[in-house]
């Protein structure tokens, strides 16, 4: 870790962050391509070759659309509460590593914004913010579907933190730290299994914490099959029936943003960031695995919206409270245990 | 439900064979089938006419006693006529001079594998008692009938308009007398051009 | 004045603002946004003053949890039918005013006794170097040598949780299913005994002939080949 | 209970609107007071909704998800097609009746004929019967992959919808082939079919018949033991076989609570009782079991469409019975001979006159029951024409079974009962 000057940084972030919106586009392209290969349909064709225009296409239209405030709406939160789940979303991106200190320009750069020492902690953090968006637009909307689809979020969301934060902790301890660099650089470390040597990655000696981490990072994004606050069959759109124009690509923004940043954290939580074969030489590498680390994990969630069903919204507070949180306690106890007894501290 | 019919013993002695088997049900002769001789033995006066039609045999009852018919065919047990399938209404304005309306209803028997058809004259004015209390499935159907003939069904507990709006003012359709665009004149749309007829650059025809 | 200072009055100065927002707001849903508006400035502060740990502590907990269910039960709420805070009742008023003051009076004399005897704590910049960062501090502090009322805090929390279901279950069995039976519907026929949830259904036997086959999961289908066959006995009201 | 106050409306000869009563004045029970002094969540759904399959309007009272009135309102799509039945030629009435079940059009076809020709007394030729059968058990199948693929999509399996309407378009496929239309066919004709069988028809049905049971073991796969679909389904909207026939219950959801009632064993029409299938009864008569039931039905369909093919394949016997004065003359002649055509045309403007009488057929819709009540006065017009759709009657459980449920089993329960809002409203 080296001091960089402040302006490289913001360099970096800008970066960032127009790699995240045009991968937010372009996200929207990918699953609709799967969904479309998935359904034994093709998808969009027709803007631009193989229908690669179409995400800018449809970010033209809804700016382009009029933007109707609801006469009942409580104008100043209406206003406000999209931005919030924008905000919040692209904020997380911001402790995630993509790679150590590289040289390159003649000087040392930080492939990472900045590298809290409580980073995977703020990733959780301003997650929880951006709930504040969903329940306030819900309610600002004065609309009886939204106001359920509020409901439903503060809920979910609230449980499923629970579940997200404590199924951490077990990768908390293996790492000794809450630093994502530190424990991006953890899982660099080799491990000898007998005759196999492995990269440390903490899927392998975390898979329960993994699972229970997908699953509540899916409920947490409030995607399908978790859904339940947009859910659009019962409350017609949810939290956002009644916003329009680029009020609503405010939160589709937000929506796609957090499922890209949940993905880049899944990766370099559990699956060594971006760690892979020749990583260490050549830095532009890792940012390719991580990338592609974080793509699997995009197309985990689109493969899950085609496939299950919707959960009701006791089956999905039951699954969170009765069975998946005795089991991320179950594996913090283990792994504390095994954490203890492997230091000669237990016996 | 075979040893139903064959564990019955005969009730009544002229007639050897059994009173319950379904070939009665569908006899040519219409006072031999089992609900209409069960009814007349046990109502008497209340059936006023029996019908037979393509195999179809429709009974005719007073009106103001057309919920007890339908409970006693309901819960006999031997007729067992337990489903409501249909009722409705017919307009009987242009074929005799009163009752003006028929209530029917199509019963079907799960036990015997028959259907019957009751009917009840109503006149105009005049309410018939609700079969609801006998089926739960009549609510919806009565209603129907309400909003359709306008004959109202004394006991429904939820008497309202049901395809057609709460605030219809124009009578009962199905009645014979309402005619078939209504009694309103409505704006007609498309009749007039909205667009002058001047020929389009691109078609060469009218718009 | 270094970069530092002008920050942190910035953001002390929205934490006062919004805070006093929160008294004043009309409506509750405003005073909740604002009381994060709020939350959110003194994590910063704690942020600037190198305590990370606590910033995102107190945003996860305060602002993401507790606050959100405040807000839960805030937008089901009609804020016409909350009582009146703004017009009458002086003496509540007052004493409100009073105990406010008090409070402030007793934060400040901390301070400023802390100020003018220059006394330091154990946890000094150096102490806290040496163990290895804010975060590690805290752990050590809690686990170590307050592990006793660390426990007996979270006994306390979980009592309060039991406590609350304890409180909300009789609710929801009693009245709430003495309601749902209470309710009549417009497109009921006869509303109350019908309404309770269904029971189970007539007993349904397979009569010689048809054959029962499984399909799906844990279930039978009866497949019938014969229309005189009736697995069901009985059928109709009463 | 309390007593009605509705007034019935005026009599006798026409009145204009400003002179009549006002009617449909609400009977609202004391009871239903309640509902207003309690804090109640009154949630509208529809007529605009995404899953209530078309225009129904339901009004729930909520206390939080969980539902404690429910009030299904209908008649947004309602065309008055009895009305229109009752002002129309024998012949003409016959395609209104595809409007109102839209997605299995040639079952209304064959309740209307069937009821017509009961009363005219005549009978269609067999291979005219297996032909019917064929088409209805197809358009059997095609609703209930209808209904399967947006029950599916209400309960979130977003893929079942695309996978089911792709199997409908190739049964959509022979109903263009046969007929020429693929929606509002107008398939049946009184007496049989006019029109001469096309070459390619039956390996076109055979291709389809191999096709299918591989692609509905793919449904099997994604849903019958999928456990979010098995918690959205088992022990909801439980209907106990008592109530089932109580509310007058008919199809899939009187079967899937166990009652064996199937008018094509109960009471034979066409060829049904030459074919072997069996009927499926459930055991619990919850969603689960009506969702088993229809699958299962789809499969009896394929049985039967096997038989009939193999029936009717070496047939060639007529499909009309121009023997009878109230079916349509061939069109054979018309071109040529001026009686021929002078036949035809007198037949297509005057009509037909059945006796004065009354007849009521059903058919086994794949939503239950379809019953057609016809009655004649001796002209060439219906006097009464009734259609007795499934679904109307079907419905009205709804509100029962909403009580007590969850807002996101509606959309279940809406979609167990299988409705389709034009056969609803007629």
């Amino acid at each position: 870790m080296n001091d960089q000057p402040l302006w490289l940084t913001f360099i970096f972030a800008f970066l960032i962050m127009n790699v995240l919106l045009i991968g937010m586009a372009y996200m929207t392209y990918f699953e609709r391509k799967m969904l479309g290969a998935m359904q034994d349909r093709m998808g969009p064709t027709r803007t631009g070759p193989k229908g690669l225009l179409q995400p800018i296409a449809d970010g033209i239209k809804l700016l382009g659309k009029e933007d109707l405030i609801p006469r009942a709406a409580d104008k100043w939160v209406f206003f406000f509460a999209p931005l919030i789940v924008f905000v919040t979303a692209i904020v997380g991106a911001a402790v995630i590593p993509f790679g150590g200190t590289i040289n390159a320009f003649g000087r040392d750069l930080n492939l990472y914004i900045t590298d809290l020492n409580v980073g995977a902690l703020f990733v959780l953090a301003f997650s929880s913010i951006g709930v504040y968006g969903i329940i306030l637009g819900a309610w600002a909307s004065s609309n009886r579907y939204s106001l359920l689809g509020g409901l439903r979020a503060a809920a979910q969301v609230v449980s499923y933190e629970i579940i997200l934060g404590l199924s951490l902790v077990g990768v908390f301890m293996l790492a000794g730290s809450l630093s994502l660099r530190d424990i991006m650089l953890e899982q660099q470390t080799n491990l000898e299994l007998g005759p196999l040597t492995v990269k440390n990655w903490f899927i392998l000696s975390q898979p329960l914490a993994f699972i229970l981490f997908m699953i509540a990072a899916v409920a947490e994004t409030n995607r399908a099959p978790f859904d339940l606050p947009e859910a659009e069959s019962e409350l017609v759109s949810g939290f956002h029936t009644e916003y329009s124009a680029f009020r609503f690509s405010f939160y589709f923004l937000g929506e796609y943003i957090s499922m890209i940043v949940v993905s880049l954290f899944a990766a370099t939580l559990f699956l060594g960031g971006p760690s892979g074969p020749g990583s260490s030489d050549h830095w532009y590498l890792g940012i390719l695995y991580i990338l592609i680390k974080a793509i699997v994990f995009l197309f985990f969630y689109i493969w899950l919206r085609a496939t299950l069903p919707r959960f009701r919204y006791d089956q999905l507070m039951g699954l969170a409270w009765k069975v998946l949180l005795p089991l991320v306690i179950l594996n913090i106890v283990v792994t504390a245990a095994i954490r203890l007894a492997s230091d000669g501290l237990l016996f | 439900m075979t040893d139903d019919l064959t564990t019955e013993s005969p009730v009544q002695e002229e007639t050897p064979r059994d009173p319950w088997a379904r070939e009665l049900f569908f006899a040519d002769d219409v006072e031999q089938h089992p609900a209409v001789r069960e009814l007349r033995e046990q109502f008497g006066e209340v059936v006023v006419d029996v019908v037979r039609f393509r195999d179809e045999t429709t009974i005719h009852v007073r009106p103001e006693y057309l919920r007890q018919v339908s409970d006693y065919l309901r819960t006999h047990e031997q007729l067992s006529f337990k489903m409501l399938i249909d009722l409705t209404a017919l307009d009987m304005l242009r074929l005799r001079t009163a009752p003006r309306f028929d209530v029917v209803l199509q019963l079907y028997s799960i036990k015997n594998r028959v259907r019957l058809r009751l009917k009840a004259g109503v006149d105009d004015g005049q309410s018939v008692p609700s079969v609801v209390p006998v089926w739960n499935g009549a609510n919806w159907l009565e209603r129907e009938a309400y909003d359709m003939f306008g004959i109202v069904f004394e006991g429904h507990p939820n008497l309202r308009r049901m395809l057609l709006p709460d605030d219809w003012d124009e009578g009962f359709p199905l009645r014979k007398d309402y005619p078939l665009r209504g009694w309103k004149e409505y704006p007609s749309y498309n009749t007039e051009r909205t667009v002058s007829r001047t020929r389009t650059r691109w078609t060469g025809r009218g718009a | 004045m270094p970069w530092e200072v002008i920050i942190f009055y910035l953001i002390a100065g929205v934490a006062i603002l919004s805070a006093g927002g929160v008294v004043a707001a009309r409506n509750p849903v405003h005073s909740a946004v604002l009381l994060m508006v709020c939350f959110i400035q003194i994590a910063a502060v704690f942020v600037m003053l190198g305590a990370e740990f606590l910033a995102v502590i107190q945003i996860i907990v305060y602002t993401g949890a507790i606050l959100v269910l405040l807000l839960f039960v805030l937008m089901l709420v009609d804020p016409e039918d909350l009582p009146e805070f703004h017009t009458g009742r002086p003496v509540q008023r007052a004493i409100g005013a009073l105990l406010g003051l008090i409070l402030l009076l007793e934060v400040a004399a901390a301070v400023v006794t802390r100020t003018i005897t220059g006394r330091q704590g154990s946890a000094t910049l150096e102490n806290i170097e040496a163990v290895g960062g804010n975060t590690e501090a805290l752990g050590r502090q809690i686990y170590t040598e307050h592990l006793l009322a660390f426990e007996i805090v979270s006994m306390v929390l979980t009592i309060g949780i039991l406590g609350a279901i304890v409180l909300a279950m009789p609710e929801r069995l009693g009245v709430s299913g003495y309601r749902r039976r209470d309710t009549i519907s417009l497109g009921h026929p006869r509303g109350t005994d019908l309404a309770l949830p269904a029971t189970a259904g007539a007993p349904i036997r397979a009569t010689a002939g048809s054959k029962p086959e499984p399909a799906g999961i844990g279930r039978t289908l009866v497949m019938a080949g014969d229309p005189d066959e009736q697995p069901v006995v009985g059928g109709g009201r009463r | 209970m309390s007593s009605t106050v509705a007034q019935p409306g005026t009599d006798g000869m026409p009145v204009f609107a400003e002179d009549m009563p006002p009617t449909g004045t609400y009977t609202i029970s004391d009871e239903v007071a309640i509902n207003e002094s309690e804090r109640l969540l009154t949630l509208n759904m529809g007529p605009q909704h995404p899953s209530t399959h078309g225009v129904l309007r339901v009004v729930l009272k909520l206390e939080g998800e969980v539902i404690l009135d429910c009030d299904p309102i209908i008649g947004y799509l309602h065309r008055g097609v009895e009305k229109l039945g009752e002002s129309h030629r024998y012949a003409q009435v016959v395609p209104w009746t595809d409007r109102t079940d839209y997605v299995a059009a040639p079952m209304n076809n064959l309740g209307c004929v069937m009821a017509f020709e009961k009363l005219c007394g005549v009978e269609s030729p067999e291979r005219a019967q297996y032909w019917r059968v064929i088409m209805s058990e197809l358009s059997r199948i095609a609703s209930h992959l209808v209904w399967l693929g947006t029950h599916a999509l209400d309960i979130g399996a977003l893929s079942m919808s695309l996978y089911c309407f792709r199997e409908r378009e190739l049964i959509l496929d022979v109903f263009e082939a046969f007929c020429g239309a693929r929606l509002t066919t107008n398939m049946m004709e009184i007496g049989g079919f006019s029109r001469p069988i096309p070459d390619g028809l039956i390996p076109q049905i055979r291709e389809f018949l191999r096709v299918f049971p591989d692609r509905q073991k793919e449904y099997d796969d994604l849903l019958t033991a999928n456990p979010i679909w098995l918690a959205r389904t088992k022990d909801v909207g439980v209907i106990p076989a008592e109530t089932a026939i109580d509310y007058s219950l008919t199809g899939a959801c009187l079967r899937g609570s166990g009652v064996n009632y199937d008018i094509r064993k109960a009471m034979p029409y066409l060829v049904y009782d030459r074919l072997e299938f069996d009927v499926p009864l459930g055991t619990k008569g919850d969603v689960y079991d009506r969702y088993l039931v229809r699958m299962e039905e789809m499969r009896q369909a394929i049985r039967i469409i096997t038989q009939c093919v193999d029936a009717v394949e070496r047939m060639d016997t007529p499909l009309m019975a121009y023997e009878s004065e109230y079916v349509i003359p061939p069109h054979k002649g018309t071109m040529t001979t001026a009686e021929d055509m002078q036949r035809h045309f007198v037949w297509v403007i005057k009509g037909i006159s059945p006796p004065v009488g009354e007849a009521y057929a059903a058919v086994e819709h794949p939503k239950g029951e379809n019953g057609y009540y016809v009655v004649s006065d001796g002209s060439s017009i219906p006097y009464r024409f009734r259609v007795r759709s499934p679904d109307f009657v079907n419905l009205g459980v709804l509100s029962h079974l909403a009580k007590g449920a969850m807002l996101a089993d509606v959309v279940a329960l809406i979609g167990t009962i299988d409705i389709v809002l034009g056969s609803v409203d007629r």
